[in-house]
Order: C-alpha cells, then structure tokens, then sequence
C-alpha cells in the first residue's frame, strides 16, 4: 500500500465511501424516486417568517456572508452561498428590502453575483443596486463597527448570520437585538456555537449549517444527499460501537486500522 | 403595567444599561484595590510545563509566534511566562511570526527574558513573518527553507549554525503555537503532529480553549495554557509574576458578578412563575 | 513621556470613550470613531497589499518567476465587476481559490475531526477509576448527540416509534445543551483579558499623564 | 468563445482541478503534485486575494464618495463619508511613501487602529453580560442543562473559587473535559459527513455558488 502516503489510507477510504454514499442518497432520490422525509430544522423555517416579518414591518433583512476567504474553510463559505443564494431568492420575491453585507473581499464577487441572480431570477433586476450587497472593509472590527452603524441606520428587522465568523459574531448578534431584530445564525466549530446559540432566536450547529442549503432547497437531489449523510453517521456509529468492542475487550485492531 | 412608583431602578435605568454599569464597577474597582488571591494550577498547563522541563538539552523547539495585537492581552501572560521558561531551559528555539503584529509584540516580552550566555544563531534564531495558512504550516513542515530563505535579520539561513541541520518539522521535539486567535493550532496538529509526530504546545487564548481539549485528550497537543488565567498559572509555576497574576482579582470579580447576574434573573422568573400561578 | 505619546495616550482614550458611547445609544462620537477606523482599515489594508505586491510578487517576476504573472492576470479580472457585461469573468480566478479552499478544509478535517474522534472515542477504558468513568461517559455522550443530527429521523414521531432512538437524540440535545453552556461561560475569561487591556487604559490615564505611574 | 467561457461548467472544471490537486498532494505525494500544491496555495490564493482586497477597498472609497456626493445626504453623513475616503487615502499615502515603520504611520496603528480593534471587540463583554442574563434562564430542562454548565465553568474560570470550595476546580474542569468534550467530537464528526456532502454536490455541480 505503499501508493498512498502511510497514515492517510483510512481516511482515503472513509472519503470514498462517503461520497459513495452521498451519491447513493442522490441516486435514491432522483432516479428511483424514493425522496426521504426530513426533519426541517426550525431555523430554515424562521428565515421563511423573518422575510415575511421585513415585508410587513418595511424594514431590511441582513444577511452577512461571514469573514474570510474562499481559499480557507471553503466547504463553511459554500454552504453560507447556498442558504445566500435561497434568502436573496425568497426577497426578491417578497419584495422584502435587503442588505447583504460581507467583511471578505473574495467572497464579495461572489455574493454579489449570487443576489443579482436571484433578483433577475425573479423578474425585478431593478431590486439589485451597488447598495443591495456591501463590503464594508477588510478589518475585522472595522467591519463590525461597520455593520453596528448599518444596523442602526437601516433599522434591520432581521439579522441572518449562517457561515464561518470571528470574534465579531457576538457583538453584531447583540446589536440586532438592541434593535429588536429577529436573529438568525449557524456555525459548524464549537468555537462559535456557543456565541451563536445565546444571541441567536434560530440556529443551526455544526452539521446543520452545511445541510442548510439542502433544507432550504427541498429539491429530491438535495434531499437525497441528506439521507447519504445520515447513512455515513450510521456508518460512523457502527464504527464506533463495534471498535468500542473491540478495545474493551483488549483487541485494538480497528484502532490499527484507522491508523494505517 | 406596574406604576412609575412601583418601577424598581432596575427597571427605570433599562436592565441593559444597569447591567453595563455593575461590569464597569467590577472591573476598574479591583483595579484600584488589589487583594492577590491564590491561583490552582490545572492539569492541562502543568502537562505543558511538565513536557517543556523534561525535554532532553540541546532539542529543537519550534515556535510559531501568532500574537495579534488585538487579542494579544489574553495570551500575554503566558506568552511571557512560556518564553522565560524556554529560554532558561538550554533548548534550540526556532521562532517564526505567523502574525504581521508579531515582531512589535515579540519585542516587548523578550526584555523580560533573561538572555544569559545565550547566543543568537547558536541556540536561538527568529525568522520573519509569513502569512499564517494552514498551507504554509504544512509546507514548513517538509521544508522550512522552501518559505524562509533568510532571518529576521536578512541573513541567509545556510549561513546560521542553528539551522544547519534544521529544515523540517522532524527536526523538532516539541512544536509550541503561542497566542493564536484560531486555527494555527489546529493547523499544527493537522500538518505537523499527524504527519511527522510533532507534540504540540499551545498557549492559548482561552476561547480557543475548549475547542482544542480533544487534541489534549488525543495527546496530540501535550498541554496548554488557558488564557489570562492559565497565563496566571504557568506565571507562579515558573515564578515570574506579570500581567497574569496582577489581574486575577479583576477575573474573580467580573466571574462572580456574572455569576449574580444569572442568579438574579433565575430568581426574577422564578418570582414570575410564582406570581403567575 | 514625549507629546506623541501624549498625544497618542490621549486620543486612544478619547476614541475608547466615544466607542463605549454606543452602550448608551448610537452616538454621533460612535459614527465618528466608527468612520475613522474605517477609513484608516481600508487604507492600512490597501498599504499591505501594496507591500506584498512590490516585495514579493513584483520581484520574483523580474527575477524570472513568470508563472506568477498568470495570477496576477488573473486577479486583475476581479476587476469586471465594475462593467455589467464582464462580470462574469470574476468566476475564473474565484473557481481557483473554491476549490482550492473545499479541498484544504476537507483534507484538514477528515483525520482531526473523524479519524482521530472516533478512534479517541472508542477507546474506552474500564478500569474502575475516574478516568475510565469518564471515557464510558463520554462514549455515551458522544453516541447521543451523534443521532441529534440525523435529519432523515422524524423527530416527534421518533420517540413512539423508535423510544430507544428518540431518548438518546433527548439525551444528545441535553449533552449539546451542557456543551453550548460551558462554551459560552469559558470565552469569558479571554475577553475579559482585553477588556482589562483597554480599561486599564482609561483607569491608568489621568496618573500616567501626570507622571504618577 | 465568450459563450463558452460564459458558461456555469467551465469554472467548475477549474474548482475540480484546484481540488484533485489538494487530494492528490495529501493522499499520494510526489514532487509534482506538491509544487502544484505550493503554486496553488501559496503563490496564486495569496495574490489574487491581494487583488481582491483592492477591488474591494476601490468599491468601499466609491459608495462612500457617490454618497457624499449626493443631493439628499445629511451634512453629518456627507462630512464622515468624505472623512473615510480623506484617511484612507491619505494613510495609505504615508504608508507607501514613508513606510509602515516609520514614526507617523507607527503612531496611527498603535494609537488608533489597534486600541479601536480592541475597544469594538470588547463591546462584546457588556453584550455578554446582557446575553447572559437573558439565556442563562432555567425556563425548560435543557435551559436548565444550559445554565448548570454554565455556572460551573463560571465558578472553574474565577480564581478566587478555589478559595471558597476547591470542588468548583474539578466540576467546571469536568464539565469542560466530558461534556463539552462529547458534544464537541458529535460536533467533529458530524461537520466532516457534511462537509463531504457538500462537496460532492458542488463538484455535481448542483450547488448556486457561482452565479449565472
């Protein structure tokens, strides 16, 4: 085995088999027609009613795309666009105003690419102006202080932070809801957790957030893919089990095995 | 509603603001009148001050200095305590700046250091700033010199007799992060300690802490600070008393005052549930 | 103390104050300090930048690097963001940094928070002491809020039709729970590190700029 | 031409490259793949995030001036937009003609830039206190849950505690090295099948991440 790097072979495989799965949960669901039946996170529901909430009180949704760059924690940024990508749709619909406001230069383009879309998508590409998404600066705190001020300015109604964050996560989540705003936010790290979980109304952990998109979307291909990720938690599980076996009766052989 | 006369001040003030003015009070009053209580010393910062006191003479210890100024209050204490220690240990220290801030920082906790016979080149050497990535930890950890050519000083590092047979993490026994904001440890467990088996140190910032108890449990980090306090603790295991120490009354008093805090609310609707029934 | 640092000393504590003015309500002082900082990040953001460009990048052209020059092409087409036919071209140089970015997060993750949890978490030890309670109970733990996240598990029904599954993802919400509420009261302790920094300050002002200390 | 290099495909192509060449490099080595590892990551993110930060801070000093310029903004708004540009330009003037180490642009950054960090950061410990005082409520079982963890960890963290009852040390000790141990590996393993999801359905395709 001496083709892949020694120590790496397991998780080659366990990447194998879990994209295997993941496909499997698509194939499932598209091509056999068997679309699992989910259990929709309260948060993804709450963006529905926080929209909503915007229209009728006349005041902007927020939505922050989360601090860094694409080239680090990709797969966190992708999930942030993809719940981006439904919010923007389900205001420009609704007619809701809306602000997108982001503290990363790469990720700017993209947002802004990923809104406009959604406007055009839905008939208005007049709803789209250089205001709708807004990159405040580069500086942490700056953006934080930043998007308090925005806050206050714009009389946010509902304030949706779903991504990767920093230290700035607490205190803009507070601000909101200084102003009242309705708080919606997820993170995968336990690091944030915790922040997110005290300031927000709804949120998503951990593997929540990246699903989100899925949630959201409600498409079988997307439904599908959560059933393959529930199939590799159960993979996981028995792993966990059986191993626990295994050591407690003094073998460590999968332990090796995980190993290698 | 209650009347204006029943308000309590609580009330009057706005609960927000009321709290903010008990956290000033608690913090600038143990400011100016100091008690000095005693700090317990946890597992996971002597495991640390344990590892670094027992590694053999002569090894290589890789520091990557990660101090933003903005968070660096946090992890001072032990970052000073940390570098007194090695430094009085006779250990090779390898020192490179993940943070932009890190130099001006650097400069202010090495006056603390006592040098002694210690020669620069010989048995310490500083490298510049690169950007911190988890890229740029995993290609230091097969070639240092494929991202440094020369020192903090401009001098190549062909020509520095410490670096002479130093080029990968392999070299080194013991690989400490110091004062990161996030993620340089975890960086350094992915690229340095799964693929060359490099213990690693870290004095931490205390909210990234919890997050790295697995890698403790795993042993995959050796031990770490916690903090300002654990900053505190190693400050009294090394016996250098610095910012850590000074502000340990501040800590208890600002904890305890959160600690009322819940309670008082806990309380208030424990009142209401009453009342309501 | 010269009078830059005076100076310096001064207005630093002036800017804390009319931050902490926001506590109060949004302020005219907060906006101030707020478009100060601001302006000063862009510009300190953009002198880095041209710092790396003119040491780094610039010279390894001239001395035969190449190669970067199709980098540098390709970052310059960010810039069709300002025309509304040549937005397009932002996806190419983008589409490099995503896939780099899906790639190192994957790789980063899949020994430190699958390989090495689940091998951590297996292994249990049942010696009768503290240290093999703990590893039984964080195996439990673990197991339990492993089936919080299983999404394609009706939740309200799960506890009639499957009562062992639904008590352990009860179970996993209550270890979650723990989890949150002790994260949240451990990032005290740093934040409070700086928040003494900058009280300090403000405290330590009037007798510093007296000579008292 | 333009249409093909209009379409959605192609840049993933690149996004499929950019990732069969962070797993080839982690699971098989070589040379090869480890200088295209380093380009990729090293030199190429690197710059074009630098170019980014341009078009980003060019976009900021825009909206700022076209607000300043206009009609209807308030004098107030009108004087703090000039005053963005008016310091951006000007400190990055400084910094390019004297240098980051030299004495004005030091003194701005230590005077200034790094106290206002630290000054809008640590906002967060009034929030905290607010935030507390609001969640920390025992208003169902799992709040309850919330609130002992909480507590212990409180009582862990002050130093003086341990004066007062040394079994505070070992319960938040506890508290942070089981239960928060647990949750965070549920956490762990959890985030990893996601993530892979994710991917999978990016490199499908499937996933809006890059506009039209």
């Amino acid at each position: 085995m001496s083709i892949v790097v020694s120590g790496r072979l397991s998780q080659l495989v366990f990447l194998v088999l879990y994209s295997f799965l993941v496909i499997y949960g698509i194939y499932r669901s598209v091509v056999q027609g068997k679309i699992p039946k989910v259990r929709q996170p309260a948060a993804i529901k709450a963006l529905e009613e926080a929209v909503g909430r915007c229209v009728e009180m006349g005041k902007p949704l927020l939505f922050q795309t989360g601090i860094g760059d694409v080239s680090t924690e990709g797969v966190t940024h992708m999930a942030m666009l993809s719940v981006l990508s439904y919010t923007s749709a389900l205001v420009a619909q609704k007619n809701a105003k809306f602000i997108c406001s982001t503290p990363s230069p790469t990720l700017f383009p993209l947002a802004e690419a990923i809104v406009r879309e959604a406007y055009v998508a839905a008939g208005k590409p007049d709803g789209f102006t250089s205001d709708t998404v807004r990159y405040l600066s580069n500086d942490q705190m700056a953006y934080c202080s930043a998007v308090m001020h925005l806050m206050n300015q714009e009389q946010v109604a509902a304030n949706v932070q779903i991504g990767f964050f920093q230290a700035e996560n607490l205190v803009t989540l507070e601000a909101a809801k200084d102003l009242g705003a309705i708080n919606i936010g997820g993170a995968y790290r336990m690091l944030r957790i915790p922040d997110m979980a005290i300031g927000c109304d709804f949120f998503l952990i951990g593997e929540e957030v990246f699903a989100a998109g899925a949630f959201c979307s409600q498409e079988p291909l997307q439904l599908g893919s959560l059933l393959g990720q529930d199939m590799s938690k159960w993979v996981a599980l028995a792993l966990i089990v059986v191993g626990t076996l295994f050591t407690a009766f003094g073998s460590d052989a999968i332990v090796k095995a995980l190993r290698l | 509603m209650e009347s204006d006369a029943k308000m309590s001040i609580i009330q009057k003030i706005g609960y927000r603001k009321m709290i903010y003015l008990l956290v000033l009070v608690a913090t600038i009053v143990p400011m100016i009148y100091t008690v000095g209580l005693p700090v317990v010393v946890s597992k996971q910062t002597s495991d640390l001050y344990e590892f670094i006191e027992k590694l053999p003479p002569n090894s290589n210890v890789a520091i990557a200095f990660a101090a933003y100024a903005g968070m660096y209050p946090d992890a001072q204490a032990a970052t000073r305590a940390g570098l007194v220690h090695l430094f009085r240990r006779p250990l090779n220290i390898v020192l490179w700046h993940n943070s932009p801030d890190g130099p001006m920082l650097l400069g202010g906790e090495l006056k603390y250091v006592k040098m002694g016979s210690r020669i620069y080149g010989k048995d310490h050497v500083i490298l510049p700033y690169v950007a911190a990535s988890e890229a740029t930890t995993s290609a230091m950890g097969t070639n240092i010199r494929g991202v440094f050519s020369v020192d903090s000083f401009g001098t190549p590092l062909d020509q520095i007799p410490l670096m002479k047979n130093i080029n990968k993490a392999t070299d080194f026994s013991l690989h400490i992060v110091m004062a990161a904001a996030g993620g340089n440890e975890e960086w350094a467990v992915r690229q340095w300690n799964i693929p060359h088996r490099v213990p690693i140190g870290a004095f931490t910032i205390s909210i990234v802490y919890p997050a790295l108890i697995p890698y403790w449990r795993t042993g995959a980090i050796v031990g770490m600070t916690n903090g300002v306090r654990g900053g505190a603790e190693y400050e009294s295991l090394v016996g250098a008393p610095g910012p850590g120490l000074r502000r340990t009354d501040i800590l208890s008093a600002v904890h305890l005052l959160y600690v009322g805090l819940i309670v008082v609310a806990n309380m208030e609707m424990l009142k209401k549930k009453r009342s309501e029934k | 103390m010269d009078y830059a640092t005076m100076l310096g000393e001064t207005v630093t504590v002036l800017f804390i104050v009319m931050c902490y003015t926001y506590l109060i309500r949004e302020t005219i002082a907060f906006r101030f300090v707020q478009a100060t900082y601001v302006g000063l990040g862009i510009g300190h953001g953009l002198v880095m930048v041209w710092g790396y460009l003119t040491t780094k990048t610039i010279p390894a052209i001239m001395a035969g690097n190449v190669l970067l020059i199709f980098p540098f092409a390709m970052g310059l087409l960010l810039f069709g963001r300002l025309k509304k036919q040549y937005m397009w071209v932002y996806r190419y140089p983008l589409a490099l940094l995503v896939g780099a970015g899906l790639g190192l997060q994957i790789m980063g993750m899949l020994k430190a928070s699958l390989i090495d949890q689940v091998v951590s978490t297996m292994s249990v030890s049942l010696a009768p002491t503290l240290a093999g309670f703990n590893s039984v109970i964080i195996l439990f733990f673990v197991i339990a809020s492993m089936t919080y996240f299983l999404f394609t598990v009706r939740g309200h029904e799960t506890s009639k039709v499957n009562p062992v599954l639904g008590n352990l993802m009860k179970a996993g919400q209550y270890v979650l729970m723990g989890a949150i509420g002790a994260g949240f009261a451990a990032s005290f302790l740093g934040r409070l590190a700086v928040f003494m920094d900058v009280m300090e300050r403000v405290v330590y002002f009037i007798p510093k700029l007296l000579g008292l200390m | 031409m333009s249409n093909i290099l209009k379409s959605r495909e192609l840049p993933i192509v690149l996004i499929w490259i950019a990732v069969l060449i962070i797993f080839g490099d982690y699971f098989f080595g070589g040379t090869a793949l480890r200088t295209a590892f380093t380009v990729l990551t090293v030199d190429w993110a690197v710059i074009i995030t630098n170019i980014a930060i341009i078009v980003g801070a060019l976009a900021v000093l825009q909206r700022s001036l076209n607000i300043a310029r206009r009609e209807r903004t308030e004098k107030v708004e009108r004087f703090m937009q000039t005053w963005t540009v008016f310091l951006a330009v000007s400190i990055f003037v400084i910094g390019v003609t004297l240098g980051i180490r030299s004495s004005i642009y030091s003194w701005v950054y230590n005077y200034i830039l790094l106290p206002s960090w630290q000054t809008v950061y640590t906002l967060i410990i009034f929030f905290m206190a607010t935030a507390s005082y609001r969640a920390y409520r025992a208003n169902n079982s799992y709040a309850a849950v919330l609130l002992i963890s909480g507590l212990l960890v409180l009582m862990r963290n002050a130093p003086v505690s341990s004066s007062i009852w040394s079994g505070f040390q070992d319960l938040g000790s506890w508290v942070l090295d089981v239960v928060n141990l647990a949750g965070t590996r549920a956490i762990m393993i959890g985030a990893m099948i996601g993530a892979i999801s994710l991917l999978i359905k990016v490199l499908l395709a499937k996933e809006k991440i890059l506009g039209e």
